[in-house]
Protein backbone atom coordinates (compact mmCIF):
# COMPACT_ATOMS: atom_id res chain seq x y z
CA UNK A 1 0.00 0.00 0.00
CA UNK A 2 1.13 3.01 -1.34
CA UNK A 3 1.33 6.22 0.92
CA UNK A 4 -1.82 8.19 0.90
CA UNK A 5 -2.69 10.44 4.15
CA UNK A 6 0.35 13.49 4.05
CA UNK A 7 -0.23 15.76 8.03
CA UNK A 8 -1.48 19.13 7.08
CA UNK A 9 -1.63 20.92 3.72
CA UNK A 10 0.38 19.40 0.55
CA UNK A 11 3.03 21.49 -0.19
CA UNK A 12 4.35 23.14 -3.69
CA UNK A 13 7.81 21.60 -3.29
CA UNK A 14 6.56 18.56 -2.42
CA UNK A 15 4.65 18.34 -5.53
CA UNK A 16 7.70 19.46 -8.12
CA UNK A 17 9.60 16.58 -6.28
CA UNK A 18 7.18 14.50 -7.25
CA UNK A 19 7.45 15.68 -10.66
CA UNK A 20 11.14 15.57 -10.52
CA UNK A 21 11.39 12.11 -9.27
CA UNK A 22 9.48 10.81 -12.96
CA UNK A 23 12.05 12.24 -15.06
CA UNK A 24 14.21 9.26 -15.11
CA UNK A 25 11.23 7.84 -16.29
CA UNK A 26 12.21 8.53 -19.83
CA UNK A 27 8.85 6.35 -21.63
CA UNK A 28 6.48 9.14 -19.88
CA UNK A 29 5.43 11.43 -22.23
CA UNK A 30 2.77 12.78 -20.66
CA UNK A 31 1.52 13.94 -17.07
CA UNK A 32 -1.61 15.09 -15.69
CA UNK A 33 -1.87 17.08 -12.15
CA UNK A 34 -5.33 17.47 -10.07
CA UNK A 35 -4.83 19.62 -7.48
CA UNK A 36 -7.96 20.37 -4.96
CA UNK A 37 -7.16 24.00 -3.36
CA UNK A 38 -9.31 24.92 0.14
CA UNK A 39 -11.49 27.50 -1.09
CA UNK A 40 -12.38 30.23 1.18
CA UNK A 41 -16.24 29.88 0.45
CA UNK A 42 -18.56 32.22 2.04
CA UNK A 43 -21.18 30.77 4.05
CA UNK A 44 -24.39 33.21 5.60
CA UNK A 45 -21.65 35.64 5.82
CA UNK A 46 -18.92 33.94 7.28
CA UNK A 47 -15.73 33.02 5.30
CA UNK A 48 -14.30 29.43 5.71
CA UNK A 49 -10.32 29.89 7.49
CA UNK A 50 -9.61 26.13 7.10
CA UNK A 51 -10.61 22.22 6.65
CA UNK A 52 -9.73 19.78 9.34
CA UNK A 53 -9.77 16.72 7.51
CA UNK A 54 -10.27 13.06 9.54
CA UNK A 55 -10.45 9.63 7.80
CA UNK A 56 -10.86 6.24 8.32
CA UNK A 57 -8.01 5.31 7.23
CA UNK A 58 -8.22 1.28 7.52
CA UNK A 59 -11.77 1.51 5.29
CA UNK A 60 -9.86 4.39 3.14
CA UNK A 61 -6.94 2.34 2.60
CA UNK A 62 -8.71 -0.90 0.75
CA UNK A 63 -10.94 1.40 -0.90
CA UNK A 64 -7.61 3.03 -2.36
CA UNK A 65 -5.99 -0.27 -3.27
CA UNK A 66 -9.31 -1.34 -5.35
CA UNK A 67 -9.26 2.35 -6.84
CA UNK A 68 -5.49 1.80 -7.83
CA UNK A 69 -5.30 -1.86 -9.18
CA UNK A 70 -9.22 -0.64 -10.96
CA UNK A 71 -7.85 2.42 -12.68
CA UNK A 72 -4.30 0.74 -13.81
CA UNK A 73 -6.64 -1.98 -15.16
CA UNK A 74 -8.74 0.76 -17.36
CA UNK A 75 -6.50 2.88 -18.45
CA UNK A 76 -2.91 2.63 -20.11
CA UNK A 77 -0.90 4.44 -17.14
CA UNK A 78 2.89 4.39 -16.61
CA UNK A 79 2.55 5.30 -13.38
CA UNK A 80 -0.72 6.69 -10.91
CA UNK A 81 -0.35 8.93 -6.96
CA UNK A 82 -2.72 10.13 -4.85
CA UNK A 83 -2.04 11.95 -2.18
CA UNK A 84 -5.02 13.41 0.72
CA UNK A 85 -4.27 15.98 3.36
CA UNK A 86 -5.64 14.86 7.23
CA UNK A 87 -5.73 17.50 10.08
CA UNK A 88 -5.61 21.33 9.09
CA UNK A 89 -5.53 22.43 5.45
CA UNK A 90 -6.08 26.51 5.12
CA UNK A 91 -7.93 28.52 2.60
CA UNK A 92 -5.44 28.63 -0.46
CA UNK A 93 -3.35 25.58 0.55
CA UNK A 94 -4.01 21.98 -0.91
CA UNK A 95 -5.47 19.42 0.23
CA UNK A 96 -5.92 17.14 -2.85
CA UNK A 97 -3.17 15.83 -5.15
CA UNK A 98 -3.68 13.23 -7.98
CA UNK A 99 -0.48 12.71 -10.72
CA UNK A 100 -1.22 10.40 -13.46
CA UNK A 101 1.46 9.78 -15.97
CA UNK A 102 1.21 7.81 -19.47
CA UNK A 103 3.67 7.64 -23.16
CA UNK A 104 0.96 9.45 -24.62
CA UNK A 105 -1.12 12.52 -23.54
CA UNK A 106 -4.58 10.89 -24.81
CA UNK A 107 -4.23 8.48 -21.93
CA UNK A 108 -4.37 10.83 -18.65
CA UNK A 109 -7.48 13.44 -18.71
CA UNK A 110 -9.84 10.85 -18.37
CA UNK A 111 -7.76 8.83 -15.59
CA UNK A 112 -6.99 11.91 -13.87
CA UNK A 113 -11.10 13.22 -14.02
CA UNK A 114 -12.22 9.26 -12.99
CA UNK A 115 -9.79 9.17 -9.99
CA UNK A 116 -10.36 12.15 -8.77
CA UNK A 117 -14.14 11.28 -9.00
CA UNK A 118 -14.25 8.30 -7.57
CA UNK A 119 -11.59 9.38 -4.22
CA UNK A 120 -14.35 12.34 -3.87
CA UNK A 121 -17.00 9.72 -3.46
CA UNK A 122 -15.51 6.74 -2.19
CA UNK A 123 -13.33 7.33 0.48
CA UNK A 124 -14.38 7.53 3.84
CA UNK A 125 -12.74 11.08 4.34
CA UNK A 126 -14.62 13.52 6.31
CA UNK A 127 -13.79 17.72 6.58
CA UNK A 128 -15.06 20.52 9.49
CA UNK A 129 -14.96 23.67 7.71
CA UNK A 130 -13.88 26.29 9.94
CA UNK A 131 -15.21 29.75 9.79
CA UNK A 132 -12.90 32.60 10.27
CA UNK A 133 -15.25 33.34 13.93
CA UNK A 134 -14.30 29.38 15.10
CA UNK A 135 -17.50 27.60 14.35
CA UNK A 136 -17.98 25.32 11.92
CA UNK A 137 -20.31 23.41 9.44
CA UNK A 138 -19.44 20.02 8.11
CA UNK A 139 -18.67 19.60 4.36
CA UNK A 140 -20.55 17.46 2.17
CA UNK A 141 -19.33 16.37 -1.17
CA UNK A 142 -22.84 16.28 -3.90
CA UNK B 1 -16.18 -6.60 22.59
CA UNK B 2 -17.07 -5.25 19.37
CA UNK B 3 -15.46 -1.75 18.45
CA UNK B 4 -17.67 1.38 17.71
CA UNK B 5 -16.20 4.00 15.65
CA UNK B 6 -17.87 7.50 14.89
CA UNK B 7 -16.35 9.88 12.58
CA UNK B 8 -17.12 13.51 11.58
CA UNK B 9 -20.13 15.29 12.26
CA UNK B 10 -21.34 11.44 14.05
CA UNK B 11 -18.47 11.77 16.23
CA UNK B 12 -19.35 15.64 17.16
CA UNK B 13 -22.84 14.34 18.38
CA UNK B 14 -21.61 11.33 20.01
CA UNK B 15 -18.13 13.65 21.91
CA UNK B 16 -15.89 10.77 21.71
CA UNK B 17 -14.55 8.84 18.66
CA UNK B 18 -14.71 5.31 19.78
CA UNK B 19 -16.86 2.70 22.13
CA UNK B 20 -16.48 -0.82 22.92
CA UNK B 21 -19.42 -2.65 23.32
CA UNK B 22 -20.46 -6.68 24.68
CA UNK B 23 -22.28 -8.26 22.22
CA UNK B 24 -24.80 -11.28 23.22
CA UNK B 25 -27.35 -12.21 20.17
CA UNK B 26 -28.15 -9.02 18.83
CA UNK B 27 -28.05 -8.17 15.24
CA UNK B 28 -26.64 -5.31 13.69
CA UNK B 29 -29.85 -3.30 12.88
CA UNK B 30 -30.38 -4.20 16.94
CA UNK B 31 -26.54 -2.32 17.69
CA UNK B 32 -27.74 0.35 15.40
CA UNK B 33 -31.19 1.12 16.69
CA UNK B 34 -30.01 1.16 19.84
CA UNK B 35 -27.12 3.71 18.98
CA UNK B 36 -29.14 5.94 16.75
CA UNK B 37 -31.79 6.19 19.49
CA UNK B 38 -28.99 6.78 22.90
CA UNK B 39 -27.43 9.77 20.55
CA UNK B 40 -30.41 10.44 18.64
CA UNK B 41 -28.46 10.15 15.23
CA UNK B 42 -31.81 9.81 13.45
CA UNK B 43 -31.58 13.04 11.26
CA UNK B 44 -28.37 12.53 9.74
CA UNK B 45 -27.42 10.70 6.83
CA UNK B 46 -25.02 7.84 7.91
CA UNK B 47 -23.68 5.06 6.45
CA UNK B 48 -22.15 2.08 8.57
CA UNK B 49 -18.96 -0.13 7.60
CA UNK B 50 -18.93 -3.19 9.04
CA UNK B 51 -15.36 -4.22 9.48
CA UNK B 52 -14.02 -1.69 7.04
CA UNK B 53 -16.80 -2.86 4.34
CA UNK B 54 -19.88 -0.39 3.84
CA UNK B 55 -23.43 -2.59 4.15
CA UNK B 56 -26.92 -1.90 4.60
CA UNK B 57 -28.58 -0.91 7.57
CA UNK B 58 -31.54 -2.99 6.97
CA UNK B 59 -29.22 -6.45 6.52
CA UNK B 60 -30.03 -8.94 9.62
CA UNK B 61 -26.51 -9.23 10.00
CA UNK B 62 -24.97 -10.74 12.76
CA UNK B 63 -22.40 -9.23 14.79
CA UNK B 64 -19.09 -10.75 16.30
CA UNK B 65 -17.57 -9.31 19.71
CA UNK B 66 -14.29 -9.35 17.24
CA UNK B 67 -16.73 -6.93 14.50
CA UNK B 68 -15.52 -3.40 14.01
CA UNK B 69 -18.47 -0.96 13.16
CA UNK B 70 -18.63 1.89 12.09
CA UNK B 71 -20.71 5.42 11.67
CA UNK B 72 -19.59 7.40 8.39
CA UNK B 73 -21.37 10.94 7.89
CA UNK B 74 -20.98 11.95 4.26
CA UNK B 75 -17.68 12.00 2.91
CA UNK B 76 -16.13 14.83 1.93
CA UNK B 77 -12.37 14.45 0.65
CA UNK B 78 -11.21 15.75 -2.73
CA UNK C 1 0.91 39.35 -24.12
CA UNK C 2 1.80 36.93 -21.31
CA UNK C 3 5.22 35.07 -21.49
CA UNK C 4 4.85 31.71 -22.99
CA UNK C 5 8.46 31.05 -24.30
CA UNK C 6 11.00 29.48 -21.56
CA UNK C 7 14.69 28.62 -22.80
CA UNK C 8 15.42 25.39 -22.12
CA UNK C 9 13.15 22.67 -19.92
CA UNK C 10 10.75 24.40 -17.89
CA UNK C 11 11.70 22.67 -14.58
CA UNK C 12 9.83 21.48 -11.25
CA UNK C 13 10.82 24.41 -9.23
CA UNK C 14 9.83 26.55 -12.01
CA UNK C 15 6.31 24.68 -11.69
CA UNK C 16 5.85 24.78 -8.21
CA UNK C 17 6.51 28.45 -8.03
CA UNK C 18 4.05 28.57 -10.50
CA UNK C 19 1.44 27.08 -7.89
CA UNK C 20 2.56 28.87 -4.80
CA UNK C 21 1.53 32.15 -6.74
CA UNK C 22 -2.00 30.33 -6.63
CA UNK C 23 -2.15 30.02 -3.11
CA UNK C 24 -3.18 33.80 -2.64
CA UNK C 25 -6.43 33.32 -4.79
CA UNK C 26 -9.12 31.96 -2.44
CA UNK C 27 -11.86 31.73 -4.98
CA UNK C 28 -10.25 28.48 -6.81
CA UNK C 29 -11.04 25.41 -5.64
CA UNK C 30 -9.48 23.27 -8.48
CA UNK C 31 -6.15 22.98 -10.46
CA UNK C 32 -5.34 21.42 -13.36
CA UNK C 33 -1.68 20.92 -14.74
CA UNK C 34 -0.55 18.96 -18.02
CA UNK C 35 2.82 18.41 -18.07
CA UNK C 36 4.72 16.92 -21.63
CA UNK C 37 7.67 15.19 -20.96
CA UNK C 38 10.79 14.50 -23.57
CA UNK C 39 10.27 10.87 -24.21
CA UNK C 40 13.44 8.46 -25.18
CA UNK C 41 12.01 6.97 -27.84
CA UNK C 42 13.39 4.27 -30.47
CA UNK C 43 13.81 4.40 -33.71
CA UNK C 44 15.20 2.74 -35.80
CA UNK C 45 17.24 1.49 -33.11
CA UNK C 46 18.72 5.08 -32.32
CA UNK C 47 17.26 6.45 -29.09
CA UNK C 48 15.90 10.14 -29.22
CA UNK C 49 18.34 11.96 -26.57
CA UNK C 50 16.97 15.88 -26.75
CA UNK C 51 14.65 17.89 -28.55
CA UNK C 52 15.63 21.39 -30.10
CA UNK C 53 12.24 23.60 -30.59
CA UNK C 54 12.41 26.25 -32.46
CA UNK C 55 9.22 28.42 -33.20
CA UNK C 56 8.31 31.65 -34.72
CA UNK C 57 7.35 33.67 -32.46
CA UNK C 58 5.06 36.95 -34.39
CA UNK C 59 2.41 33.92 -35.08
CA UNK C 60 2.72 32.21 -32.40
CA UNK C 61 2.14 35.27 -30.00
CA UNK C 62 -1.08 36.04 -32.00
CA UNK C 63 -2.29 32.19 -31.85
CA UNK C 64 -1.80 31.89 -28.09
CA UNK C 65 -3.34 34.97 -27.92
CA UNK C 66 -6.57 34.11 -29.53
CA UNK C 67 -6.23 30.72 -27.69
CA UNK C 68 -6.44 32.47 -24.50
CA UNK C 69 -9.56 34.47 -25.35
CA UNK C 70 -11.38 31.81 -26.92
CA UNK C 71 -10.62 29.22 -23.18
CA UNK C 72 -11.89 32.10 -21.22
CA UNK C 73 -15.27 32.54 -23.42
CA UNK C 74 -15.77 28.96 -23.28
CA UNK C 75 -14.71 27.66 -20.09
CA UNK C 76 -15.54 29.15 -16.70
CA UNK C 77 -11.92 29.28 -15.79
CA UNK C 78 -10.51 31.94 -12.85
CA UNK C 79 -6.51 31.31 -14.17
CA UNK C 80 -4.65 29.80 -17.40
CA UNK C 81 -1.26 29.71 -18.41
CA UNK C 82 0.42 27.79 -21.27
CA UNK C 83 4.51 27.48 -21.21
CA UNK C 84 6.58 26.07 -23.99
CA UNK C 85 10.33 25.50 -24.00
CA UNK C 86 12.25 26.81 -26.73
CA UNK C 87 15.78 25.43 -27.50
CA UNK C 88 17.30 21.94 -26.30
CA UNK C 89 15.32 19.33 -23.67
CA UNK C 90 16.61 16.46 -23.05
CA UNK C 91 14.94 13.12 -22.74
CA UNK C 92 12.76 13.19 -19.11
CA UNK C 93 12.55 17.11 -18.68
CA UNK C 94 9.44 19.09 -19.41
CA UNK C 95 9.16 20.88 -22.16
CA UNK C 96 5.44 21.69 -22.01
CA UNK C 97 3.35 22.81 -18.82
CA UNK C 98 -0.31 24.10 -18.91
CA UNK C 99 -1.75 24.94 -15.78
CA UNK C 100 -5.67 25.67 -15.71
CA UNK C 101 -7.88 26.87 -12.12
CA UNK C 102 -11.20 26.97 -11.73
CA UNK C 103 -14.05 27.41 -8.66
CA UNK C 104 -15.15 23.62 -9.13
CA UNK C 105 -13.17 20.50 -10.57
CA UNK C 106 -15.73 19.92 -13.14
CA UNK C 107 -14.31 23.08 -14.73
CA UNK C 108 -11.13 22.36 -15.60
CA UNK C 109 -10.41 18.91 -17.17
CA UNK C 110 -12.06 20.10 -20.80
CA UNK C 111 -10.29 23.16 -20.58
CA UNK C 112 -6.84 21.47 -20.30
CA UNK C 113 -7.37 19.12 -23.30
CA UNK C 114 -8.50 21.64 -25.46
CA UNK C 115 -5.61 24.09 -24.34
CA UNK C 116 -2.60 21.27 -25.12
CA UNK C 117 -4.85 19.46 -28.12
CA UNK C 118 -4.87 22.92 -29.92
CA UNK C 119 -1.19 24.49 -28.54
CA UNK C 120 -0.16 21.07 -30.66
CA UNK C 121 -2.32 21.80 -33.46
CA UNK C 122 -2.06 25.61 -34.26
CA UNK C 123 0.87 27.10 -32.70
CA UNK C 124 4.33 27.12 -35.00
CA UNK C 125 6.81 25.16 -32.73
CA UNK C 126 9.28 22.52 -35.08
CA UNK C 127 10.77 20.10 -32.91
CA UNK C 128 14.61 18.38 -34.04
CA UNK C 129 14.73 14.93 -32.65
CA UNK C 130 18.28 14.67 -31.59
CA UNK C 131 19.33 10.77 -31.56
CA UNK C 132 22.37 9.67 -29.23
CA UNK C 133 24.50 9.38 -32.41
CA UNK C 134 24.18 12.97 -32.85
CA UNK C 135 22.13 12.36 -35.87
CA UNK C 136 18.15 13.50 -35.60
CA UNK C 137 14.67 13.58 -37.16
CA UNK C 138 12.07 16.14 -37.18
CA UNK C 139 9.54 15.32 -35.09
CA UNK C 140 5.81 15.84 -36.99
CA UNK C 141 2.60 16.06 -34.33
CA UNK C 142 -0.45 13.78 -35.61
CA UNK D 1 12.14 44.31 -49.29
CA UNK D 2 10.26 41.18 -48.83
CA UNK D 3 11.51 39.18 -45.99
CA UNK D 4 11.20 35.21 -46.37
CA UNK D 5 11.71 32.99 -43.12
CA UNK D 6 12.35 29.27 -43.00
CA UNK D 7 11.67 26.70 -40.21
CA UNK D 8 12.93 23.70 -38.74
CA UNK D 9 12.91 21.24 -41.62
CA UNK D 10 12.46 23.27 -44.16
CA UNK D 11 15.52 25.88 -42.63
CA UNK D 12 18.06 22.56 -42.71
CA UNK D 13 17.42 22.54 -46.73
CA UNK D 14 17.32 26.06 -47.30
CA UNK D 15 20.48 26.72 -44.74
CA UNK D 16 19.31 29.89 -43.76
CA UNK D 17 16.62 30.79 -41.71
CA UNK D 18 15.61 34.32 -43.78
CA UNK D 19 16.08 36.01 -47.04
CA UNK D 20 15.21 39.05 -48.34
CA UNK D 21 13.69 39.71 -51.83
CA UNK D 22 12.48 42.44 -54.27
CA UNK D 23 8.88 42.04 -55.31
CA UNK D 24 8.60 43.63 -58.44
CA UNK D 25 4.64 42.24 -59.76
CA UNK D 26 5.06 38.80 -58.32
CA UNK D 27 2.35 36.92 -56.87
CA UNK D 28 2.45 34.63 -53.88
CA UNK D 29 1.91 31.76 -55.85
CA UNK D 30 5.03 33.27 -58.14
CA UNK D 31 7.11 33.57 -55.20
CA UNK D 32 6.63 30.41 -53.30
CA UNK D 33 6.99 28.29 -56.96
CA UNK D 34 10.37 29.81 -57.67
CA UNK D 35 11.47 29.19 -54.13
CA UNK D 36 10.18 25.72 -54.09
CA UNK D 37 12.15 24.96 -57.35
CA UNK D 38 15.14 26.85 -56.22
CA UNK D 39 15.15 24.78 -52.71
CA UNK D 40 13.69 21.74 -54.48
CA UNK D 41 11.00 22.14 -51.65
CA UNK D 42 8.03 20.15 -53.65
CA UNK D 43 8.36 16.79 -51.12
CA UNK D 44 7.66 18.57 -48.04
CA UNK D 45 4.19 19.17 -46.41
CA UNK D 46 4.45 22.80 -45.93
CA UNK D 47 2.09 25.48 -44.84
CA UNK D 48 2.48 29.18 -46.12
CA UNK D 49 1.76 32.18 -43.51
CA UNK D 50 1.68 35.86 -44.83
CA UNK D 51 2.75 38.32 -42.31
CA UNK D 52 2.22 35.78 -39.57
CA UNK D 53 -1.44 34.19 -41.01
CA UNK D 54 -1.96 31.26 -42.83
CA UNK D 55 -2.46 31.42 -46.27
CA UNK D 56 -3.61 29.14 -49.22
CA UNK D 57 -0.69 28.35 -51.23
CA UNK D 58 -3.14 28.67 -54.31
CA UNK D 59 -4.22 32.53 -53.62
CA UNK D 60 -3.38 35.17 -56.28
CA UNK D 61 -2.29 36.99 -53.79
CA UNK D 62 -0.40 40.44 -54.26
CA UNK D 63 2.72 40.43 -52.24
CA UNK D 64 4.83 43.78 -50.87
CA UNK D 65 7.73 44.79 -50.22
CA UNK D 66 6.87 44.94 -46.75
CA UNK D 67 5.42 41.45 -46.35
CA UNK D 68 7.00 38.97 -44.17
CA UNK D 69 6.11 35.02 -45.95
CA UNK D 70 7.46 32.12 -43.78
CA UNK D 71 7.64 28.49 -45.06
CA UNK D 72 6.61 26.50 -42.41
CA UNK D 73 7.25 22.56 -41.64
CA UNK D 74 4.67 20.22 -39.75
CA UNK D 75 4.22 22.05 -36.37
CA UNK D 76 5.58 19.64 -33.68
CA UNK D 77 4.95 21.73 -29.71
CA UNK D 78 3.69 19.30 -26.95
Amino acid sequence: MKKVFIDGPISPEFISESIRKHQTKTDIGAHNIFLGQVRADVVNNKTVAAIDFTCYEAMANEILTDIREKAFKTFNLTCMHIYHSLGTVKAGEICFFVFVSAKHSSEVYEATQYLVDIVKKKVPLFGKEIFEDETHQWKTNK
Amino acid sequence: MAVIKYFGAVAEITQCTEEHIEVKNETLSDILEHLFKKYELQQLPIHIALNANLVSIEAETAVANTDEIALLPPFAGG
